[in-house]
């Protein structure tokens, strides 16, 4: 298989992780959407291991699984303890930075 | 050696009686008394060492003071003959004022504070006087005005007093700016400060380019300025009269015998520099004269004794200034020597009368105090004789001297006298007013005050008595030489200072007069005429006022009611200094203040502060708060940079 | 041939799915999606010979992440008003257009660079082994010090999740 | 040990206070910490003391140096050392803040812990700033004082505390950016000329080459900063409202030491570094120098509260150590006015810094300090009266006090430079009286009228440890003056024949400014 088609795969899981992101208001699918965009990310690393066969890639990709389980765990938490103070997780409702 | 205790001995009092502060009066009194007496004890020696033939004068170096780059500025005095009767003077005449203050103070709960500063003002003095450039001289110039405001002030809790004391330092500072650009205009012409280095350097001059001879104006008419504030000339003579509020010994010391000759004595110390340049002394002159005219005729109409005393110094001051004007600066000095006594000796004396009327000073109020006062009166006597220029006491020689001199001047020299002479009239007339209304006729105090009158204690009138001695007998040093000539005798004081006092080689072809000889029966005339002037004046005076303040006088005084108000308040000059400088001063202060600092500086930059808050206010508007939106934002500007990378 | 297949079908179903994940209305939905998703990856890794990689993919995120998705779905108990996202407007279209656009060029752009021309990738052998010796051996301290990230995530997340009091 | 110390006394007398505060801000009592706060003050003065004694007076060189590698890729090191520019201020430094960490010993301070922690890094940045002979490290040091004093002020001001302390650092801050940029200009000028890059003050004072329009605008640049920190008219505004609101304390170190940061950097930047712009712009700021005495004179007369008053009286009196550096005689620096300059910044901490503890004290006993609240007071505190006095007759300059001998030398350089100048820089000597002797009047004198004045009680023995000091030595500094001036002479020297020689150097770029100035002393009548 050509290396492109990975990379394109990788591409679209990313493209639709970012729409994820900007357009859902939910925050649970915006941490869903972030997972997607990780996976791309993790996809381009296995697929360029395997190409240019050194497993650096796949030790990375390991290590970006702990870092997305850490980042899941307290995104979670954090929506938990939001919708507990505030009784919504929609993400318009949270306009702390307004200037 | 003698001069380091010279110095020594009225600072370690000053120090002792302000640091410890003793409590009992009779020690703060006898360490203050110590300070001074001791220190003119040991400048007799000093100066008995001046009295041989062509003794010079010597300077020592106590340390280097002050030095920087090319500067070096030493802590040095000098010992000479001009030098010498200041310091008899601020020490011996010092010593008897410190005597009788503390019968004066006896009052006071305690005198140490008070003490303190008379010892560390007489310290001060002797800097001013001993000082060999200009510096240390500035030193004890500023210090004795320190001690003026301090001693001034002494009363502070009656608030006037404060401000007299205030006002003095003002005004001084006003003229000490005047000194200080004098001192910078000299250092940057001859690059030093040191009176015999200057000298050296203007005594070696044959001849003066124009471009020196103007600087030497320049630099004469700035230290005059100094001159002013501290001698009380025109137009900075204000602080004096007000100088009044302190204690009456500290006016006697302070304000009548030695600080305000100050400024007689610089311009003596510099003569060099002022025979140089003419047309500086010729303002000097004419200041001097005008101020001793001026003051004289204020003085006529004041009702506070101490306040005619006041302008009796102001215009004597004037006299001495005068002398200087006219080259005779040993008449100046010599001047001051007499006044210094009989002035002293006048202040003493309405010190006792004050004290025995508990601290009245109108005169409206005293009157027939020759029966309880007596020694005090017949030493008042003799003070106002020496002043007025009763023939054989000092006062006459040395203004007729004055007087004599400013004739003989080319040119303006007449209007000078002129001025002299109408001055000594209105001396004599303001200072036999000031007699018989204070110890002739009825006295006009009330009951209690005068079941109280007695005579004060001895530790007050001794130091009068000897004043009056002085007063009466000092005089002879300075005969005039047409009289000694006449009475077998020879003046003592000019020949002794001319060791000191010469007119530099290049000034001697104008100066030429000062040698030269008049007939002597122009001089008998004009002593003559001047002395009866003056009597007749006194005459006058005693006939209106013997009886103290009559309903004729009254009437007169309403004759010519717009001449008495302006006389009696000063020609309004302190109204007219507050209405053109102060006011205006403050008033532009006010406005820089509200306006540009609080307004334009302040407001601009609050403006500015402000506006940058209003422009962060408009653009903050896309900031919703919303993290989709920022998120967006983000990524798309991400894009657009990948995208501009990579086209 | 067989490849391009294994490939091709694996690569359409995880398009689908991810589009399911950031598309479908209920999370229950999504995180459905987003499980088959993953777990389709997985064999994509497997495909490529990286199995270690897959087998935590599957342990790891199918078993561990979604799975605390789920739970949180669940502890929430969104009602359908929370879920009802409001009808998308216009400038959010736009963006969309630009977006895909946007990676569209980009992506064109990289891989047209990346010039390694139609080089078939071939599967890596086994090589679970020569992982496990790099990881403990070059990357032992950023293993130990992930190993402190957890623990502190595994605090943190306790900590902001706890009930106040 | 004892040759460690010697080697490295400087550093120890900038990081001590640094490791005495973290020291003082977690010791377990206030008691524990305000001893550890004095005595870690104290050893740094005893430290700054030996520099004193064994510093080499005939020297011009940097003495105590200390040199280490930092980046050396980027020629960053760390440079320090001391010389007669900055010895007698690191002097004025360690003496000043036992004394203001003795005036809070018994004050009731809220925080005291950080409060004293913060003086102590301020007394590092202070120390540091002087002390640092490289760009970089100075730079740091710069800001390293702005950021206590910004709490200082914010935290323990009065009410107005915080648009003051902002307006404050908004200034400074602004200021030491630019000069930071200039600073970076200057590094690359240096690295074209010479081919290496340095940061070292040492290495940058070797450039030669640099056009008369780069050195004016790094000039302006620096100045700026420097000009806003002293703070020279029309950057003053942010002093009176900072001194108002700042606590006594902060009070003291900002008119004492804080402010000659300014007058020091031009001293050592931005004289040595660009002799030619100086030359240029020496009049722009002789003028806004004498604006500055006059217009501070003059608003510090027009104040009803005190501490306001002695905050104007400071950009007036900071406005003659501002002419005094930039005297220029036949294209060299007036040694007599640059040694007054340095004297008087040493006088205006000490009479200033004493006045302010003085009003400080007065605000402590009445919590007024309105000029009109008080009166008479000198009867009930004579000591307080006199050490009044004598800080007021230091500041007004009267001769035998420390600062007439600095206005004096200050004034000569000038008036021999341009008289006109001479004599209008005079007229602040006049009006200081003026303002000064009303704020003792307005104290001191009249009739003790008012209640709650008659209960003053007189300074306290603590009160008595450091005003006692202070007010001797603006005696003793006005006294023996070359006792302090010895150890500064050959610096300031050396100083003034690096701006001449260094301006011979570049004059080919441009000639003008060295007739200029042979014009302007040619009234010379002799």
């Amino acid at each position: 298989m050509p290396i492109e088609y990975y990379f394109s795969l990788a591409l679209v899981m990313f493209l639709c992780g970012v729409c994820g992101v900007l357009f859902r208001r939910n925050i649970l699918f915006v941490l869903m959407s972030i997972e997607l965009m990780l996976n791309a990310v993790n996809l381009v690393f296995v697929s360029g291991s395997t190409f240019l066969k050194n497993l650096d890639g796949q030790i990375m990709v390991f290590f970006v699984i702990t870092v997305a389980a850490c980042e899941a765990a307290v995104g979670l938490a954090m929506v938990i303890a939001l919708f507990r103070r505030y009784g919504t997780i929609k993400s318009e409702f949270f306009r702390i930075l307004r200037g | 050696m003698l001069i380091w205790l010279v110095l020594l001995f009225p600072l370690v009092g000053a120090v002792w009686n302000g640091l410890l502060l003793p409590r009992h009066k009779l020690l703060s009194h006898s360490i203050a008394v110590a300070g001074v007496g001791l220190s003119f004890l040991a400048a007799l020696p000093l100066f008995v060492s001046l009295l041989g033939e062509g003794a010079a004068g010597s300077v020592h170096l106590a340390f280097s003071w002050i030095q920087a780059g090319d500067l070096d500025i030493g802590m040095e005095f000098v010992v000479d003959r001009l030098s010498g009767v200041m310091l008899l003077i601020v020490t011996g005449i010092g010593s008897l004022i410190h005597i009788y203050a503390g019968g004066y103070m006896n009052e006071e709960k305690t005198t140490a504070r008070f003490f303190s500063y008379l010892n560390l003002f007489i310290f001060m003095m002797l800097l001013l006087v001993l000082g060999n450039n200009m510096l240390v001289m500035f030193i004890g110039w500023e210090g004795v005005g320190l001690c003026s405001y301090l001693l001034i002030g002494y009363w502070y809790t009656h608030k006037p007093n404060a401000v007299a004391g205030m006002k003095a330092f003002v005004v001084n500072r006003i003229g000490d700016f005047g000194f200080l650009i004098g001192i910078f205009l000299t250092y940057k012409m001859f690059g030093t400060l040191s009176f015999s280095q200057l000298h050296e350097v203007l005594a070696g001059q044959e001849s003066l380019s124009p471009a020196l001879t103007s600087g030497l104006t320049a630099i004469g008419i700035c230290l005059f300025i100094g001159a002013c504030g501290k001698s009380a000339q025109l137009p900075l003579y204000v602080w004096l009269p007000d100088a009044m509020a302190g204690p009456t010994p500290v006016s006697a010391l302070i304000h009548a015998a030695t600080m305000v000759t100050a400024g007689i004595y610089m311009m003596t110390r510099l003569h060099f520099i002022y025979y140089l340049a003419p047309s500086a002394l010729m303002l000097v002159a004419f200041v001097g004269g005008a101020t001793a005219l001026f003051a004289a005729t204020i003085a006529l109409v004041q009702n506070d004794i101490k306040k005619v005393l006041a302008y009796s110094t102001v215009s004597q001051l004037g006299y001495m200034v005068l002398a200087c004007g006219v080259g005779a600066f040993d008449a100046g000095v010599f001047h001051l020597l007499t006044h210094a006594c009989f002035k002293a000796l006048l202040f003493l004396g309405a010190g006792s009368v004050i004290v025995a009327l508990h601290h009245k000073q109108d005169m409206q109020e005293m009157g027939g105090l020759k029966k309880y006062l007596p020694i005090t009166h017949a030493v008042f006597l003799v003070a106002v004789l020496a002043i007025i220029g009763f023939p054989g006491l000092s006062g006459f020689f040395s203004k007729d001297e004055i007087l004599w001199r400013a004739f003989s001047f080319p040119g303006v020299g007449w209007v000078l006298w002129l001025m002299g002479l109408f001055a000594a009239m209105c001396t004599a007339f303001y200072m036999v007013r000031l007699l018989c209304l204070t110890f002739y006729g009825k006295n006009r105090s009330d009951e209690h005050t005068r079941h109280h009158l007695h005579e004060t204690s001895s530790v007050m009138w001794a130091p009068l008595v000897v004043l009056a001695f002085l007063s009466i007998f000092i005089g002879y040093l300075g005969i005039p030489p047409f009289l000694a000539e006449a009475f077998h005798g020879s003046n003592l004081f000019s020949p002794f200072l001319s060791s000191v006092i010469q007119v530099p080689p290049a000034g001697e072809v104008y100066w030429s007069f000062l040698h030269e000889h008049h007939s002597e029966a122009l001089e008998w005339s004009l002593m003559g005429a001047s002395t009866l002037l003056a009597l007749g004046s006194a005459s006058f005076a005693f006939i209106l006022y013997r009886n103290g303040p009559t309903p004729f006088l009254q009437e007169r005084k309403e004759a010519f009611a717009s001449v008495y108000r302006t006389l009696y308040n000063k020609y309004w000059v302190d109204e007219l200094y507050d209405r053109i400088i102060v006011r205006p001063l403050k008033e532009m202060s006010e406005f820089l203040w509200r306006v540009v600092d609080l307004g334009i500086i302040n407001g601009g930059l609050n403006v500015l502060g402000q506006s940058l808050m209003f422009l962060s206010g408009v653009t903050s508007f896309q900031m919703t708060g919303s993290l989709h939106r920022y998120a967006v934002v983000f990524i798309l500007g991400l894009m657009g940079l990948v995208v501009l990378v990579i086209v | 041939m067989s490849d391009q297949l294994v490939f091709w079908g694996l690569a359409g179903f995880i398009t689908l799915s991810s589009v399911a994940v950031v598309t479908v209305r209920n999370p229950v939905t999504a995180a459905v999606a987003l499980v088959i998703n993953l777990f389709l990856l997985a064999g994509v890794y497997a495909f490529q010979g990286a199995d270690f990689v897959a087998a935590i993919q599957i342990i790891v995120y199918t078993g561990a992440i979604v799975v605390l998705f789920l739970f949180v779905i669940m502890i929430l108990n969104l009602d359908p008003e929370h879920l009802r996202s409001p009808r998308p407007r216009i400038w959010e279209h736009l963006v969309l257009g630009v977006v895909i656009a946007g990676f569209a060029y980009i992506g064109y752009r990289f891989l047209d660079s990346l010039d390694v021309g139609k080089v078939a990738s071939n599967r890596l052998p086994d090589n679970t082994y020569d992982v496990a010796m790099i990881l403990f051996s070059n990357y032992l301290w950023p293993f130990e010090i992930v190993s402190i990230l957890i623990l502190l995530a595994i605090v943190g997340s306790v900590a902001i999740a706890k009930k106040p009091k | 040990m004892f040759a460690w110390i010697n080697s490295s006394i400087v550093s120890i007398i900038i990081f001590l206070p640094l490791i005495v505060a973290v020291l003082a801000l977690f010791s377990p009592s206030v008691r524990l910490s305000k001893w550890i706060a004095l005595g870690g003050s104290l050893v740094t003065f005893i430290a700054s003391l030996h520099i004193w004694f064994h510093f080499d007076a005939k020297s011009s060189a940097l003495q105590f140096v200390e040199v280490y590698d930092w980046l050396p890729s980027m020629g960053i090191k760390y440079l320090v050392g001391v010389d007669g520019l900055n010895l007698l201020l690191v002097m004025l430094t360690s003496f000043l803040t036992p004394c203001v960490l003795v005036s809070l010993w018994e004050s009731k301070v809220t925080y005291i812990k950080p409060f004293l922690s913060l003086l102590l890094v301020l007394e590092t940045g202070m120390i540091g700033a002087l002390v640092a002979f490289d760009l970089v490290f100075f730079y740091v040091f710069w800001e390293v004082m702005l950021i206590p004093m910004y709490f200082i002020i914010g935290i323990w001001g009065g009410s107005n505390k915080i648009y003051a302390t902002t307006k404050f650092v908004l200034y400074t801050v602004f200021g030491s950016l630019l000069m930071l940029v200039a600073a970076i200009v200057l590094y690359l000028v240096h690295y074209e000329e010479h081919g290496f890059y340095s940061t070292s003050l040492l290495d940058l004072y070797k450039i030669t080459q640099m056009g008369l329009s780069t050195q004016s605008y790094l000039f302006l640049a620096f100045s700026l900063a420097f000009a806003i920190k002293v703070p020279l008219w029309p950057f003053h505004t942010w002093l009176p409202h900072a001194h108002t609101e700042a606590p006594t304390s902060g009070s003291v170190i900002l008119a004492g030491i804080l402010l000659k940061m300014g007058t020091y950097g031009f001293l050592r930047f931005a004289l040595p570094l660009f002799p030619d712009a100086l030359v240029r712009y020496s009049p722009l700021l002789m003028t806004l120098g004498i604006v500055g005495i006059v217009y501070g004179a003059l608003m510090a007369w027009m104040q009803k509260d005190a501490k306001r008053l002695v905050a104007y009286s400071s950009v007036s009196h900071l406005g003659f150590v501002v002419i005094g550096s930039v005297v220029i005689l036949n294209g060299k620096l007036s040694e007599e006015a640059l040694t007054g300059a340095l004297y008087q910044m040493i006088n205006h901490g000490i009479s200033t810094g004493a006045l302010f503890f003085l009003v400080g004290m007065i605000y402590e006993r009445r919590h007024t300090r309105i000029l009109s609240e008080f009166g008479g007071i000198s009867a009930v505190m004579p000591w307080f009266a006199v050490c009044l006095m004598v800080a007021t007759l230091g500041s007004v300059g009267l001769p035998g006090t420390g600062g007439f001998v600095g206005e004096f030398l200050i004034l000569l350089g000038v008036f021999k430079f341009s008289p006109l100048a001479g004599i209008l820089a005079s007229t602040g000597v006049v009006l200081g009286a003026i303002y000064m002797l009303n704020l003792c009047l307005s104290i001191l004198f009249g009739p003790l009228d008012k209640e709650e004045n008659k209960k003053l009680t007189d300074m306290t023995f603590l009160e008595k440890t450091y005003m006692v000091p202070l007010s001797v030595l603006v005696i003793l500094m006005g006294v023996f003056p070359n006792f302090f001036l010895d150890k500064t002479r050959a610096s300031l020297h050396h100083l003034a024949e690096h701006v001449s020689e260094y301006r011979l150097m570049v004059s080919h770029h441009d000639s003008e400014p060295v007739h200029e100035v042979a014009g302007a002393s040619d009234t010379k009548n002799k």
